[in-house]
């Protein structure tokens, strides 16, 4: 494969770049090179906070952020006014939006409707990690998703990722929420 | 750095205490200097006793060294620590501190311990083979012969009375200085090998020294008349003479007849012994007469004191004029001068009294020396003697109250022994040179902050009711833990007593402790004269002194 | 005279042990045992001869106290850590040391810290038979080194440190520092102006701030009280845990004073009351060494030409009266004026 | 071991691998991570006979160092930024007294204005400190060069300072070969010190040296770094064997042979660089990149060899020298002296600017054609300074330049 770059937006205490690392060992238990970091800042709850994530089949040397991702992930709605989530996203990319919205009422369907089909996909990514973890984190969710709809990663390696993150009853919640994503994605919009 | 350390970074990293190469010496403008200064004590000691010394030995508790050590000086410890008037206290420094060191009680204890232990004297001079006569054998007597047996001369006394001890015997009272302390401290004089020949009255001195083979004779017979004033009395039975009254307490089977109210004329201590002597021999009244006032009278004040304890009574400013038929005497109240001498006031008043008591002083018998040629009599009734103790008469020496000095049984002893060093000297053919004194450590020499308080140990002392009635001792001695307490509040003025002050205080480490006994010394490669040593020096035993630069 | 009846003769005073001199440095007539360390022919002489202190230094004298009881607390297994300042640069000039126990010298300000290295390294080594010291002037302690003294202190680490003050920076040339007392002239409080000398109303006492860090030992000592001061330091070692130790150190060069004077000056800082000896434990004044002999803060003052001012060229009554007023608070606060005035050996 | 890591818990776990005794902990960012994960170990017991010391500043952090590296133990601490700058009396010290202290620095920017971003300011601060300083181009070197660094210091006895770009470095999370605890045994023997406080043995460390031996105390240190140059290679060599990486050494060169163009540079922007090059290739000339992996000492002799026959080098470097310009470019222009080359300095990536290889592809084909100034920056908003300087020039009280810029971005946008 060549690159595979993700860019994830959410705001801080949603847990965006823990996400971004439990792609980054998604991929490295796939026997992949994965480099995650974050768009570094004060970590402060609230604020809107971007990571990274790209996936190799070979080392990777580039140290710049992520300019042209190859997926983008929207943990938080209320972003899309505020922050070009978009900007430089591949014409063939993935879009990942959390919400239980339909995209026409996010206002973003005619922004993306060049996107190849099934591409672009919401996922109730909240609502699952409140009712499976019992608390509003949406990341663990969303990769569930994300393999779901990338076909880049298994399930399985997904779901070790966010065990090797979360340990006990929390990443089994995680788990749950991210399985119920996988599994909602697998099914047409 | 070092050969020591190969590894170590260069001039960084230094090898333990190479600062010794650096001889900070050199900076010095001064120099502390050890030195022995002479304690007030040692100084005021009319006996000459090194009484810092033996309180050092007392202080560690080796009571047989502190006693050889009053042995050196004075034979009679156990009748000096009671009868001494103790000038050494009075100069003691200690007394700007707390009060005075005690040091009369301890030397007391130190020799009734001798008594009790049985110790003798330790002298190791060889015998001189020479001969020496002593004519007395009071205080300066048996001192003189006992120094001189210690320089390994044979001495003899003759003594012209039935017992030795002289004004020991005769002068001081009983309840303040026991008879068998006396005779025990005698007879170990004796035991030296010193003869004493009682009974034995000397009339012929040129003949009984020739009839003896005495290189050399020293006189000291004391001032046994008493003097007296003319006081007109019908009955003079009822005028007695101090010297008198306590001789026959001493001598007499039967204690004098003093009546129930006894007065006293005079204001030495020997007017008090009679006064105190009065009262416990049934005397209901002793009135002590004197010319002046308390303050100027010469007995002791504590003398004074323990007698109105006991009920003496003073009635000072009088003079007595007369004797009435009747028996009662004629005083005029006298008023105080100026200058402190009293004058007549012209008023009168009468005391009743039984017996009246002169206490107004003795003289020295001379009639057997006049014949002896070159021999000198002052106008004062004593013999006049030389720097070296001599009179005018070759080989002839004389001390004690019959030479110009205070009459105490300490400056006898003191005159013994000086007499002894001068009859010895002489002995050679040599003379007598005293070493020169030592500074004195006087108190501003001192660094007083290092002592503890402690206040003085108080010797016990009889209940008054028993005072009044009996000749039992007044005061009783120190038991050994007091007397240990009390030589260690000397403050060994002058002279180090190993406290390890300098050897702390110097912040340069240039001040070397010898070890125990051996004292210190100050290593000049060091020692930047700051005098700090000098200054934290308890004792005043280091001087600073200019470096020649 | 007073006098005891005889039948109280079992009741003579009681011996003190020694009456001549308990207050010195040894005494011949203790067991040696009992005697100060610096009466030993076997003390360490932690800092040795030949170091360039000024004569009569104080704080030369200090540093042997302690230190030398501090290896005699500790079997001599001591390691002393060494501010800049006085102590380090006349002890420690290449080619030379004075020190005979192992010493650093790092920084002015850090003295603390690197002992608390030296203790950490000493743990992770399982030598805690090695004790650290950290030392250094009151400038390299309650100025720029106070951070580092705090950390270690809130730590509890295993040092014990001991500040040798003159209250000034002697080093560079007498100039204020924290523990300047007001009214002493100094390079940088000059005696000059309305108010020569250095102002009131600043300072801060750093054996106070010491002991509300609640650490093991907290005690003020000087030069002139050695008893006392080698038994805090024994006091200091029989704990683990942060110590401080405060010791008195009259500079004569700085003060102004006589070099045979520096322990009289001592004496009289603690007699008058300025300079009061005391201790604590966690948090608490637990003792303090009473005033033997009272004196007025004029005796101390007068001894040292950075007070002159208060003299000449007239007397300065209203601030002699604070100075006074100072003492008199010390006295009152630790209880320096009561009975028990005599050492208990 | 593989793992897919935290760059900052890699180095502390490479860290623990070389059984430090003292560890000294003061949170700043970027580092923090890594003296976080020091303590867990100390508390899990993972890493055992560690001291592991919570202090109150950089300045204790790194005296509680020195005073641990003095009396004899391994000791290691972490910094960055305005902490080293705290520290700097310190570290001079440490140097001073060839105390074998290992020191991570989070690469990043110093204030004002306050920036927690990275740049090598803050290493470029102490570049003097008598320290040798390692950088690491990515985080498997990061992670190697502690361990590098613990031996090279105490066979040396100095201190390393391993300079790794916070957050690029220290917060990405990525694939790196963990080494096994025999196999760093193997690697690092026990710590034995050239000097250590013993009460069996005592002298006296930190003596004061007046005029009469200070310089030949200061050229022994020079003479160490120099020793470091021999040293370096021989451990990066061994290394290499054990481990079979190439981490370390004095730098990398990569496409160098034949390359008439070659840029230099120390860090995570190699990485980038690489890339681009490789991308730029495609289009020109291939250039060659140089990585620094140590800066202090500065392999000038092995940089002369190494760019004798390039004609163009240029120095890009994350630190300015404000009136001079960069500051790896003086010492390159010293290294290359009679080398008939030119040396541009681009300065880049201050304070946390991304350098992206598009920017430095279009600075590299200006270079190629000639167009390149002596000092360029990298990615600078010409419009914003100029504004600035505008108004600078009209004489208003203009207020911090910082703010003015920030206002000016705002009303402007990043253009």
């Amino acid at each position: 494969m060549t690159m595979f770059q993700v860019r994830l937006h959410g705001r801080g205490g949603q847990g965006v770049v823990t996400a971004a690392e439990m792609l980054s060992i998604a991929a490295f238990l796939e026997g992949r090179h994965a480099q995650a970091f974050p768009n570094f800042g004060s970590e402060r709850m609230g604020a809107p906070v971007v990571s990274f994530c790209r996936i190799d089949d070979k080392p990777i040397r580039l140290r710049e952020p992520i300019l042209e991702p190859d997926a983008v992930i929207v943990q938080d709605v209320t972003l899309l006014g505020a922050v070009p989530v978009f900007q430089g996203l591949k014409p063939k990319g993935y879009v990942l939006v959390n919400s239980t919205k339909t995209l026409k009422e996010l206002g973003l369907a005619d922004a993306l409707d060049k996107m190849p089909t099934g591409h672009v996909r919401v996922v109730g990514a909240t609502e699952l990690a409140v009712r499976h973890v019992g608390r509003p984190v949406p990341n663990a969710a969303l990769l569930g998703a994300f393999a779901g709809v990338t076909g880049l990663l298994h399930f399985a390696s997904v779901e070790a990722a966010i065990r090797d993150k979360f340990k006990g009853a929390v990443g089994d919640g995680n788990v749950k929420a991210a399985r119920a994503a996988f599994d909602d994605v697998a099914v047409p919009a | 750095m070092s050969a020591l350390h190969p590894t170590v970074p260069f001039a960084i990293t230094l090898d333990s205490a190479t600062s010794l190469q650096n001889k900070t010496g050199s900076w010095r403008t001064e120099r502390p200097m050890y030195v022995d200064r002479l304690p007030p004590c040692n100084n005021a000691c009319p006996a000459g006793e090194n009484i810092q010394a033996w309180l050092g030995f007392a202080e560690e508790g080796d009571y047989e060294a502190a006693w050889q050590q009053i042995m050196v000086d004075n034979p009679m410890p156990a009748i000096m620590g009671r009868a001494c008037y103790h000038p050494c206290e009075g100069a003691c420094n200690r007394k700007f501190i707390d009060t005075e060191v005690n040091i009369h009680a301890v030397e007391r204890f130190l020799g009734d311990e001798a008594i009790k232990q049985g110790w003798t004297p330790k002298w190791e001079t060889p015998d001189s083979g020479q001969k020496v006569l002593v004519i007395g054998a009071g205080p300066a007597g048996l001192s003189a012969a006992y120094h001189l047996r210690r320089m390994g001369h044979h001495v003899t006394i003759y003594e012209a009375g039935p017992v030795p001890g002289g004004m020991m015997r005769f002068g001081i009272p009983a309840y303040r200085l026991p008879r068998d302390v006396v005779t025990a401290e005698i007879a170990r004089i004796e035991n030296m090998g010193v003869e004493i020949v009682l009974n034995r009255k000397v009339e012929d001195i040129q003949a009984d020294m020739k009839a003896g083979g005495f290189d050399a004779c020293f006189l000291a017979i004391g001032a046994h008349l008493a003097k007296r004033v003319d006081i007109p009395a019908p009955d003079a039975s009822k005028i007695l003479d101090a010297v008198g009254v306590l001789r026959e307490m001493e001598t007499s089977e039967n204690p004098p007849m003093l009546g129930r109210r006894v007065v006293v004329y005079g204001g030495g201590n020997t007017a008090v012994d009679v006064a105190r002597t009065a009262k416990r021999l049934g005397a209901s009244e002793a009135i002590i007469v004197y010319r002046r006032n308390r303050e100027k009278m010469p007995a002791h004040d504590f003398e004074v004191q323990e007698a109105l304890d006991e009920g003496v009574v003073l009635n000072w400013l009088s003079t007595i004029k007369e004797m009435d038929d009747e028996g009662s005497f004629k005083v005029e109240k006298m008023a105080l001068d100026e200058e402190g001498y009293p004058q007549p006031t012209g008023e009168y008043e009468t005391i009743e009294a039984d017996t009246l008591v002169l206490a107004l002083g003795q003289n020295v018998d001379t009639s057997f020396v006049q014949t002896v040629p070159g021999v000198e009599i002052g106008s004062d009734g004593v013999i006049q003697v030389d720097r070296q103790m001599m009179t005018g008469f070759e080989g002839l020496f004389a001390g004690g109250d019959m030479v110009p000095a205070e009459r105490t049984v300490t400056v006898g002893i003191g005159h013994g022994k000086k007499a002894a060093r001068c009859i010895d000297a002489y002995l050679r053919g040599e003379t007598y040179e005293p070493l020169p004194k030592h500074e004195l450590a006087d108190f501003a020499k001192l660094n007083t902050w290092y002592y503890t308080d402690a206040p003085v140990t108080v010797q016990p002392t009889l209940d008054e009711v028993r005072r009044m009635t009996t000749f039992d001792e007044v005061h009783a001695g120190l038991d050994e833990t007091n007397a240990l307490y009390e030589a260690r509040r000397c403050l060994s003025c002058g002279n180090c007593f190993e406290c390890d002050n300098c050897y702390g205080v110097c912040p340069d480490n240039a001040v070397l402790k010898l070890g125990p006994g051996q004292g210190f010394k100050i290593d000049l490669d060091y020692c930047k004269g700051c005098g700090l040593c000098a200054a934290e020096c308890p004792c005043g035993a280091i001087k600073m002194v200019p470096e020649d630069i | 005279m007073p006098q005891t009846k005889l039948d109280e003769l079992s009741d003579q005073q009681k011996v003190k042990f020694y009456q001549k001199g308990t207050f010195t440095v040894g005494n011949r007539l203790v067991d040696p045992d009992k005697r100060d360390v610096q009466a030993s022919q076997d003390r360490s002489n932690a800092i040795t001869s030949g170091h360039r202190a000024c004569q009569g230094c104080g704080e030369a004298l200090g540093a042997r106290f302690a230190l030398d009881a501090a290896m005699r607390a500790a079997d001599s297994k001591v390691i002393a850590v060494n501010a800049t300042g006085c102590l380090e640069v006349f002890s420690t000039p290449y080619p030379e040391t004075s020190w005979q126990l192992p010493w650093m010298h790092s920084l002015f300000g850090n003295a603390p810290a690197v002992a608390t290295g030296v203790q950490a390294a000493m743990r992770a080594k399982g030598r805690e038979d090695v004790r650290a010291i950290a030392q250094g002037g009151d400038g390299g302690t309650t100025d720029i080194g106070f951070g580092c003294l705090s950390g270690m202190f809130e730590r509890n680490d295993d040092v014990l440190y001991i500040c040798y003050d003159n209250e000034a920076y002697m080093n560079t040339g007498v100039q204020r520092s924290s523990a300047t007392p007001p009214t002493a002239r100094t390079a940088t409080t000059p005696a000059v102006g309305d108010a020569p000398g250095n102002v009131f109303g600043t300072g801060k006492n750093v054996p106070l701030i010491a002991l509300a860090h609640n650490i093991p030992y907290v005690a003020t000592a000087s030069v002139s009280n050695l008893h006392d001061l080698e038994a805090k330091v024994q006091k200091a070692m029989s704990l683990r845990g942060a110590r401080y130790l405060h010791i008195f150190v009259p500079c004569p060069l700085g003060w102004g004073s006589a070099a045979e004077d520096t322990i009289k000056v001592a004496r009289l800082a603690s007699e008058c009351g300025l300079f009061p000896l005391w201790e604590g434990e966690l948090g608490v004044v637990t003792g303090s060494d009473p005033i033997r002999k009272k004196v007025p803060v004029e005796d101390y003052l007068k001894t040292q030409k950075r007070f002159a001012h208060l003299f000449k060229p007239e007397r300065d009554e209203e601030r002699l009266a604070a100075l006074q007023r100072m003492a008199d608070h010390n006295i009152e606060r630790f209880d320096l004026l009561r009975e028990d005035k005599e050492p208990a050996i | 071991m593989l793992k897919q890591i935290e760059g900052s818990r890699a180095v502390a776990e490479a860290v623990a691998l070389c059984r430090p005794e003292v560890i000294c902990a003061y949170p700043i960012t970027p580092q923090t991570h890594i003296v976080e994960a020091c303590g867990e170990f100390v508390k899990t017991g993972q890493l055992q006979n560690c001291e592991y010391v919570n202090v109150e500043s950089e300045f204790a952090a790194l005296s509680v160092a020195i005073g641990a590296s003095a009396a004899g133990a391994r000791t290691y601490t972490a910094t960055a930024s305005q902490g080293l700058l705290f520290m700097a009396e310190a570290v001079y010290n440490a140097s001073g007294l060839g105390l074998p202290i290992v020191m991570t620095l989070g690469n990043r920017a110093i204030g004002a204005p306050i920036n927690i971003w990275n740049d090598h300011s803050d290493a470029m601060s102490m570049r003097d400190a008598g320290w040798i300083m390692l950088f690491a181009e990515t985080n498997q070197e990061a992670l190697d060069l502690h361990i590098q660094a613990f031996r090279l210091a105490e066979q040396l006895s100095c201190p390393i300072m391993v300079c790794m770009d916070g957050f690029i470095l220290t917060h990405a999370y990525e694939r790196l070969e963990i080494p096994d605890q025999a196999a760093v045994d193997a690697f690092l023997p026990p710590f034995v010190p050239r000097q250590a406080l013993d009460p069996a043995d005592p002298y006296s460390i930190g003596a004061m040296v007046g005029p009469e031996a200070f310089t030949e105390v200061r050229y022994l240190a020079h003479d160490k770094q120099l020793q470091a140059l021999e040293v370096i290679p021989e451990i990066h060599q061994s290394f290499k064997e054990q481990f079979g990486r190439e981490s370390g050494g004095l730098f990398h060169t990569y496409q160098v042979e034949g390359a008439a163009t070659v840029v230099v540079t120390m860090g995570s922007l190699a990485g980038t660089l690489k890339d681009a090059v490789d991308e730029l290739a495609q289009e020109g000339p291939q250039v060659g990149v140089i990585s620094l992996s140590c800066y202090r000492p500065f392999p000038r002799t092995e940089l002369r060899h190494a760019l004798e026959h390039a004609r163009r080098v240029i120095v890009v470097e994350k630190a300015v020298a404000p009136g001079a310009g960069g500051v790896v470019s003086m010492d390159l222009r010293m290294a290359l002296q009679g080398v008939d080359c030119y040396v541009k300095t681009v300065i880049a990536g201050l304070g946390g600017r991304p350098v992206t290889s598009p920017s430095l592809q279009s600075m590299l084909r200006r270079a190629l054609k000639g167009e390149l100034a002596d000092l360029h920056f990298l990615d600078l908003n010409r419009g914003m300074v100029d504004r600035e300087l505008a108004r600078q020039r009209r004489g208003i009280a203009t207020g911090p330049v910082a703010e003015n810029l920030l206002k000016d971005a705002a009303t402007h946008g990043a253009d």
